[in-house]
């Protein structure tokens, strides 16, 4: 795949990000494209198909297609384009709002499809874009802490959503670590099948430094004993262990057939 | 004016009496012999199972509606017939069928004196040893023979019917046609004999039929959907066609998923679309603005049925068009054209794929639910003669692809695949290169920019209207989609009334209406929607005046022609 | 024509220089002393950290627009200026304060003749041992200063900002506080002195703050809101208000979701409501034909900003109306009111609580992002002289109830929890008691019910209008929304000129309008739009002749009165 | 609470459904009316939100406040209705495509909300109202013998879905068995805070007899042994088991509050 190894720069574009300093979006941006030289991949077999959110923005700035569509539908239109056009890396990305709120309804049926494509959410927890409500994934301390609304709701578990919905590949990593997130997209664009990159991220303006911290005191890589393969294991991870980083689950390729699909288990 | 060569026969029975199929044999059987006919369906809230209504018209021209006077009425059951008494009218010639149990006649066929025949179908069948199932074929033997058709036809459509079942159900079948043929003989000659113009035989479909048939051979490669009733046909055949064209088709979650993946698709480079109807497509609508602003081809066909919210599904209305022009928030261009019968579907969805592709903006066909589901028998129609879509793709050039240049009135598509045109696009205001921008004149100038293609559209659809009635009649009736038709047989029997029927709604033809009014006395717009929306639309943008009157009504049944007169004598026109 | 005793005033900055704090103070302190004041923001596409400005006007009387002449502009850095250049003009007499660092004059200065001053923000503060942090209160002394303020206003305003924090944090700002008052006396006498015409201090807040308020004095206990700028201020303060009140909130998962919990907290009994920005409206809009059909009251405020699709999502715009008036498909009534400034929000959300109350359907009030986000010293509101909305309620009565019933104007609703009034609704058409119908003349006569409310509210809403200017004014200006300021400030210099401002314009007070215009010569429409939807819908409804002209542009700044003479002459008016 | 038991008729109005003959939902309406004289509840008190489909025809039949609302937005109206009036016992219901289609996104929150009421999906794996399309749980088998799209889709798990979303009470029943459904149906409206019911069901016209039979040879009830207070246990049978019936996963309620709320567990 990798006969001549392309820069990562030459997958970034001229174009300054509007993120503010410190944001874990630009760890991100930084990790795409270094899994793109990585892979090998042909800037303009790429399309990068994003909601509305301040991470929604990271297409603008790939030296590839892009396309940040509207709030909560980057899967539909991802799953459009990858089933017209088979042929294109497509790779769909948000933020935390952008999936679980108003795009949660498509994740189980983006899954279902399972189109060869992937999905990456930089969850912070928070609406970075329009200054700091609750996600659904806010906790509900946070959400006491700064009064805001919502605070009898249960946050949403992402790993474990996408998990009972089918997802053949499913990772977390975290803004910070820019050579796991690398090595985690690799793994998953090269996965025949949909997957799903939950990305733990840091608003440095809307969560700041205690929820920061909070983070990094918590995550963990996943023990290196853990059967990706084995869907039980998954499940204890996905239940028990929200900060765990790693691929959690990759069921395995059956059969690749001219689609390259992921044989469905029913 | 001459006696019009029409048939009019209804059909009523509940579930499993089979009605819609001796009807659509009727029609099969109209079309091999070169005759033309329509047929409606009609059903009581029942889910399956309760009372319907099958209304048939064979004619020797084209059909164009439906009538509610009826030639002939066939009925199971007296209780079902009563339910339908809103379409269907029992005239003084009307021949009245029924089973030989139902004994009392209601009120609604009171003025009926045309000939009452009661048949003991059951009997007739147990006597000759078959299935009370073949009732309906039976039927159908005794219309064939009341319309002199020859048997042969009649044969082979049965046959045709039941190709997929066992022989022995073919040839019991064929017993039952063959009864009914004969059985009729004892009562009366052929009710009503025409001779084809000639012999040709034609397709029947109907207008979902003809929109998923028309866009395949218009190029559309891929489909998403949602079902709702009256579209759901078109994702049904959709499905069937798509894959033989090479093309994908996506059962999508609900119709924002549907639309999104229609505009993932086409932002891919592939001619793309979705049916619906009301509901979904104010659903859609944050969709049609962001096809709208990032200028990615699409067509939506929405079957309206009655609004609003769920309103009546299975009925007609033509309610959807102020949403067609004016939904969503902000200012972009879209395209709105309407069938006014199912071979105009084929023209109508070459045309959408026209402006969709040419001009890279969202376009949406406003069909009906009487348009959708009724049958046609229609003439062939030579795809081959219209223009093709072609979208203005970027293939290379010199560095610095700007995606939106000001400077083009289309500028090239680059799309995903294509070496050296990169760029990222958004449903955010953008430069000339895609990238966002919160700038005041940039948004002029890309307002401009968009709306300036749908003028040089506007300049380009000349000729998509139709008129009918003599150039000097002195009033003028304005009407569209499946309304029209009523609306241009009113006219065939009022010389003083000319019909002018536009196929593009918006932009509206604008000059062609007004060449056309030229020295007219008077003008009435007809709709079925109850705020007068095309009406209050022309005013709007100044294509009638304030003397103009409008007709109208809320959706259920098609409009009729008496109903017409009545609004016509009341507006004090006649 | 009286000069107007205001003074203009811009402070640009970046990220942490706190210009957005110092213009808080300083229109604060301009409501404590008693004069009226209005404060814009306005932000580069940097998330947070970026450039910013800050536009106030003081003035003796009520201040209804920021005018882009500047008397004095303060900046920290020029390159952050120079990006506002839209927004602000720098006049001959314009001072411009700068810090001394900055030494290369941008052009856009060049006229500035007033005053330079070059102030090392830095080095004074650093020379009496402050943070740099302070920046923004030294600054505030220094204008305080200018303006002739008394030093202890500015002192208890400098008190209130910093309230929450620790007392050396109060000190150690009130010293940057009077260091800035002082250091200024070196340079100037006072620029402007104001006197105001009374000593009563009044409210400062935001349009989207004065709906919370209102809403909730109006009656309103239930909100579900989904954030989007620049309307996400009404969900945060509602998320503040209600449980006070003894009302709930929930922020939903997207936008039809909360047009669903206003619905089904609205069906329960309780006033609800939710506000939201374009691309959230049209999302809604299923839900509104739902409310529509089923007769339940709800209130939505779209808050409007530069579209379509994601737009432009901190610029004004008045690009909804449309879709407020025409969205959605089928036939259902609605009203939309439109609030002018941010004391009209007020009046407004009493009225739309009432219009959605007493007639029982939906309700959208357009406010824009100016309005919206704009601070305001304004008059206290009278709200107790405002009628209460009042629904009305089914308490009992003979069997048989008909939630639906055609007899009357309004059908009173029972709801959940009343013995005796169970029945069923549904967004389906429907019989009097509610049962599904599918019947057109069913359908028709809904329809008619549905739209004698709409007519009746229209009779009830007299005088939602205001006019400005000379009866006999040759020459009239229609506007609406924040639009309006800009054509009566128009109008106050020009005693050729006219002015009608709706603020319920659907259903639109035609009557008051053809009344307002008898024997003018010219009538115009000013709005921020690219189509001119609110000239189109004028005509539409035969309000206004095909003379009438349109004054439009797409949003972005507000519109500033030299550009609206310039239409006004390219119109041939002048 | 049951001073004086009510007959079921008296929840039933006198308006005949109009589902075809041998409908499943018939059943399910019986059921309805036996919970709530079950339960002793007052006609007003309850309110029956549906979206629509065959299945959200429900309320209409029943002596009860009803509300046929949209397609796929009865949790939405139900959660205000609720919210804004906790003295309302508010049932929600209606078909497999209404929740897990064009709904689908509605219910993960619906549940973190926890508000006390009871979701009740009819899920005859079909839209039956339009006539037959494949519903996000329509076997792939049967999308194939009936050429329907959607065939390489892999079927949702409903009861998965909703465990994920993290739901407190969770159960299933067939419409087959009314006896089952109101035990069901009652224990659900009783427990203090979002209730799931999922009932298979027949649709006779586009599913027919195989579907049923299929069914009926598949269907068991839960072994005696099953600890429904045992999350473990819940995700076990809910990943492994689509046809056990009875209530699968009860949390257990730690506070009851003046709202009468679960405690959420995070
Ligand atoms: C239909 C619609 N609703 C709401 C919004 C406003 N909006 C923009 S981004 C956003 C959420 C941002 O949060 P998230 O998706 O987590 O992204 P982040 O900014 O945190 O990266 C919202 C509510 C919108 N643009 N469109
Ligand atoms: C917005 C919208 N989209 C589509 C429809 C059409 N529609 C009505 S019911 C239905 C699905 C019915 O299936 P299900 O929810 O499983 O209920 P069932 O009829 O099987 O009980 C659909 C697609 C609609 N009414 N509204
Ligand atoms: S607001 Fe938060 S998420 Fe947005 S750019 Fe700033 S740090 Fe990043
Ligand atoms: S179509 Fe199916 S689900 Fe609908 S009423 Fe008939 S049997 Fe029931
Ligand atoms: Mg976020
Ligand atoms: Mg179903």
């Amino acid at each position: 795949m990798n006969s001549i190894e392309k820069s990562p720069m030459s997958f970034r574009n001229e174009i300054p990000p509007v993120w503010c300093t410190g944001c874990g979006d630009y760890g991100v941006l930084k990790s795409f494209t270094r899994a793109f030289a990585k892979l090998g991949l042909k800037n303009e077999s790429i399309a990068i198909i994003s909601g509305i959110g301040c991470s929604s923005r990271l297409p603008g700035y790939c030296a590839a297609y892009g396309f940040n569509t509207v709030h909560g539908r980057s899967l539909p239109i991802a799953t459009g384009l990858k089933t017209a056009r088979p042929d294109l890396t497509v790779v769909a990305c948000g933020g935390d709002g952008d999936a679980f709120a108003i795009g949660a309804g498509h994740i189980p049926h983006a899954i279902r499809r399972n189109p060869d494509m992937t999905y990456f959410v930089m969850d912070n927890s928070i609406y970075g874009l329009t200054k700091g409500q609750a996600s659904p994934t806010t906790s509900r301390e946070i959400k006491m802490l700064k009064g805001l609304a919502g605070q009898e709701e249960m946050p949403l578990n992402p790993v474990l959503y996408v998990m009972a919905s089918g997802a053949g590949f499913v990772a977390r990593t975290q803004a910070g670590d820019m050579k796991h997130m690398t090595e985690m997209l690799t793994e998953a664009i090269r996965y025949p099948g949909f997957s799903f990159i939950h990305c733990l991220s840091v608003c440095v303006t809307y969560q700041g430094r205690v929820f920061q911290e909070d983070l990094e005191k918590r995550i963990h890589f996943l023990a290196p004993e853990h059967n990706k393969e084995n869907e039980d294991a998954a499940y204890q991870i996905a239940r028990n262990d929200p900060w765990a980083l790693g691929v959690i689950y990759r069921r395995p390729v059956v059969a690749e057939g001219n689609g390259q699909r992921v044989e469905p288990v029913e | 004016m001459k006696e019009k060569q029409v048939w009019n026969l209804s059909l009523v029975g509940s579930g499993g009496d089979g009605v819609m199929t001796t009807a659509n044999m009727l029609l099969k059987t109209a079309a091999r012999t070169g005759l033309y006919g329509m047929m409606t369906q009609s059903y009581g809230p029942q889910i399956r199972g309760g009372e319907a209504a099958a209304h048939v018209t064979i004619g020797v021209d084209p059909v164009t509606m439906v009538d509610r006077k009826k030639d002939w009425i066939v009925c199971f059951r007296f209780a079902d017939a009563v339910r339908f008494e809103k379409e269907m009218e029992a005239a003084k010639n009307t021949v009245v069928i029924h089973a030989a149990e139902e004994t009392e006649i209601p009120a609604m066929f009171a003025k009926a004196k045309g000939k009452n025949i009661p048949i003991p179908f059951l009997k007739v069948l147990q006597e000759a040893g078959l299935s009370e199932l073949a009732k309906n074929v039976f039927l159908f033997g005794i219309l064939v023979r009341a319309l002199g058709w020859k048997e042969e036809d009649g044969k082979a459509c049965v046959a045709e019917m039941f190709s997929r079942k066992s022989s022995a159900v073919v040839s019991s079948n064929i017993r039952a046609f063959e009864l009914g043929l004969h059985y009729m003989e004892q009562f009366t000659g052929p009710a009503k004999i025409f001779k084809p113009k000639s012999g040709v035989s034609r397709p029947v479909m109907t207008g979902n039929e003809a929109c998923a048939l028309a866009s395949v051979a218009a190029g559309c490669r891929f489909y998403a959907g949602y079902p709702i009733t009256p579209s759901s046909e078109i994702l049904e055949e959709m499905n069937e066609l798509l894959p033989k064209a090479g093309g994908k088709l996506i059962q999508a979650e609900d119709e924002i998923s549907a639309l999104g993946m229609v505009i993932g698709a086409s932002y891919g480079g592939v001619p793309s679309m979705t049916a619906t109807s009301g509901p979904g497509l104010s659903l859609m609508t944050e969709m049609l603005g962001l096809s709208g602003i990032a200028e990615i081809p699409l067509v939506v066909v929405d079957c309206q049925r009655a609004g609003p919210s769920t309103g009546m599904p299975s009925r007609m209305e033509q309610s959807d068009f102020w949403h067609a022009v004016f939904g969503g928030h902000g200012d972009f261009p879209r395209v709105v054209l309407a069938p006014t019968d199912v071979r105009d579907c084929y023209q109508t969805m070459f045309r959408a794929f026209y402006c969709a592709e040419n001009f890279q903006l969202p376009v949406i066909v406003l069909s009906d639910a009487n348009i959708a589901q009724r049958a046609e028998v229609i003439d062939p129609v030579d795809t081959d003669s219209f223009e093709k879509p072609k979208r203005l793709n970027w293939t290379d050039g010199p560095q610095g692809y700007r995606r939106f240049g000001l400077d083009a009135l289309i500028s090239p598509m680059a799309f995903p695949g294509t070496a050296g045109g990169i760029h990222c696009i958004a449903g955010i205001e953008h430069s000339e290169k895609g990238m966002p921008s919160s700038d005041g004149a940039m948004h002029e100038a890309m307002n401009q920019k968009r709306f300036r293609k749908w003028e040089a559209l506007s300049e380009t659809a000349v000729g998509w209207h139709r008129h009918y009635g003599p150039p000097k009649a002195p009033h003028v009736l304005i009407a569209w989609g499946s309304s029209a038709a009523v609306a241009r047989e009113f006219a065939e029997s009022h010389p003083d009334f000319a019909v002018f029927v536009p196929l593009i709604l918006h932009p509206f033809p604008k000059k062609a209406l007004q060449h056309f009014l030229k020295n007219r006395k008077t003008v009435s717009v007809l709709e079925m929607n109850y705020q007068g929306q095309f009406y209050h639309y022309l005013k709007g943008i100044g294509a009638i005046d304030g003397n103009a009157q409008s007709f109208k009504r809320s959706g259920g049944q098609p409009f009729h022609i008496e109903e017409l007169g009545q609004m016509i004598q009341e507006g004090g026109i006649l």
